[in-house]
């Protein structure tokens, strides 16, 4: 439970990220964007950021569901907070 | 046609929240779930109710907002097509952490991250 | 210097999600994509990469120019090891 | 035309090294870069470098692949015009890795940490 305002932060952090580099590539696309295109980028940004949050949510969920201890897994939150600044 | 019609409340809609108006955004994805429920048109439907959840998050309404990403569920579970259902996780989850409720918002996060390695 | 190895398989892991999305990505977008669009998609892929790595890199620098200990830094590096499985 | 020919080069050698075969991708990377020489297109001869830099590497010749990589640096300099750059200082960082050049390579990869955040 301790690391859910963690979790939230990174999503909201990586969030911006992806919604401003996914404006800009819309407006160099130009107007008139095929559905099809438009439904591709999106897929492109989300998948990206879904896939590159994986590994460290993986290391902050809390259902005890494997070996780690809660430590360790404090431990990962400290490093996720300092290394994206997420408690500012 | 009524499709042109949805489509267009979704995308002012888009633009509304963009623009941080999101009781505006509210209406307008408000018009075009109805819309979408008369065309039986599902992904659409997920749209305007992931709009509308977005719209009262920003509010600060999350547990509205609960409401409407938990809709994006149940369309998903109804059609047995699952788009969006990553998203609308993480939303509720991110819900139930503003107004505290850190045990559900846990469970949330657990089917979120579960699910960030599939396509 | 210590953290160099690090570095470099973060960033070889983030590029083989790059790729991987950026092919789906274009693969369903057809054939015949405008030069433009192609671009703007590379971009797209490579801004979010590249921003999402900033925070976590930064803190794994090496040329000493700030005040955080090499301690720190290491403890960071382990940590990333850990969450992106980079030990593997 | 001689740019469609330059732009099919630099295809083939993509295809090639997504298919593993480094030096078939080297070979028309190597045409790549003389059309676009020809050509006075240095968009298109950064592609081509950066492409003989990754065959190269993909052949753990990674002295050799430094040189290209380099010269997408020597390109931008030229021509007062950056894109590519971030890309090269990474690669070129990760060559000195592979090389037990830690020193170099952390200089590179300092360089390019810090252009992450550019666009």
């Amino acid at each position: 439970l301790a690391t859910v305002p963690t979790i939230k932060k990174l999503r909201a952090y990586a969030e911006r990220i992806r919604a401003a580099e996914l404006e800009k590539c819309l407006s160099k696309m130009g107007d008139d964007i095929p559905k099809k295109t438009r439904r591709a980028v999106d897929d492109l940004s989300r998948g990206i950021v879904n896939k590159l949050l994986h590994g460290p949510l993986q290391h902050l969920r809390c259902d005890g569901s494997d070996s780690r201890t809660l430590n360790d897994t404090l431990e990962n939150m400290h490093a996720l907070n300092r290394m994206f600044n997420l408690e500012a | 046609s009524k499709k042109h019609e949805l489509i267009s409340h979704l995308k002012t809609g888009k633009n509304f929240l963009r623009n941080q108006e999101p009781e505006k955004a509210f209406l307008e994805f408000k018009t075009a779930l109805e819309l979408a429920k008369n065309l039986k048109d599902p992904i659409e439907e997920k749209k305007a109710a992931r709009g509308l959840g977005a719209s009262l998050q920003r509010q600060g309404k999350y547990r509205e907002a609960i409401k409407y990403h938990s809709m994006v569920l149940d369309i998903s579970e109804r059609e047995k097509e699952d788009s969006g259902n990553t998203e609308a996780f993480g939303a509720i989850a991110d819900c139930y952490a503003e107004i505290g409720d850190l045990e559900r918002a846990a469970k949330f996060y657990d089917t979120y991250i579960a699910r960030l390695d599939e396509d």
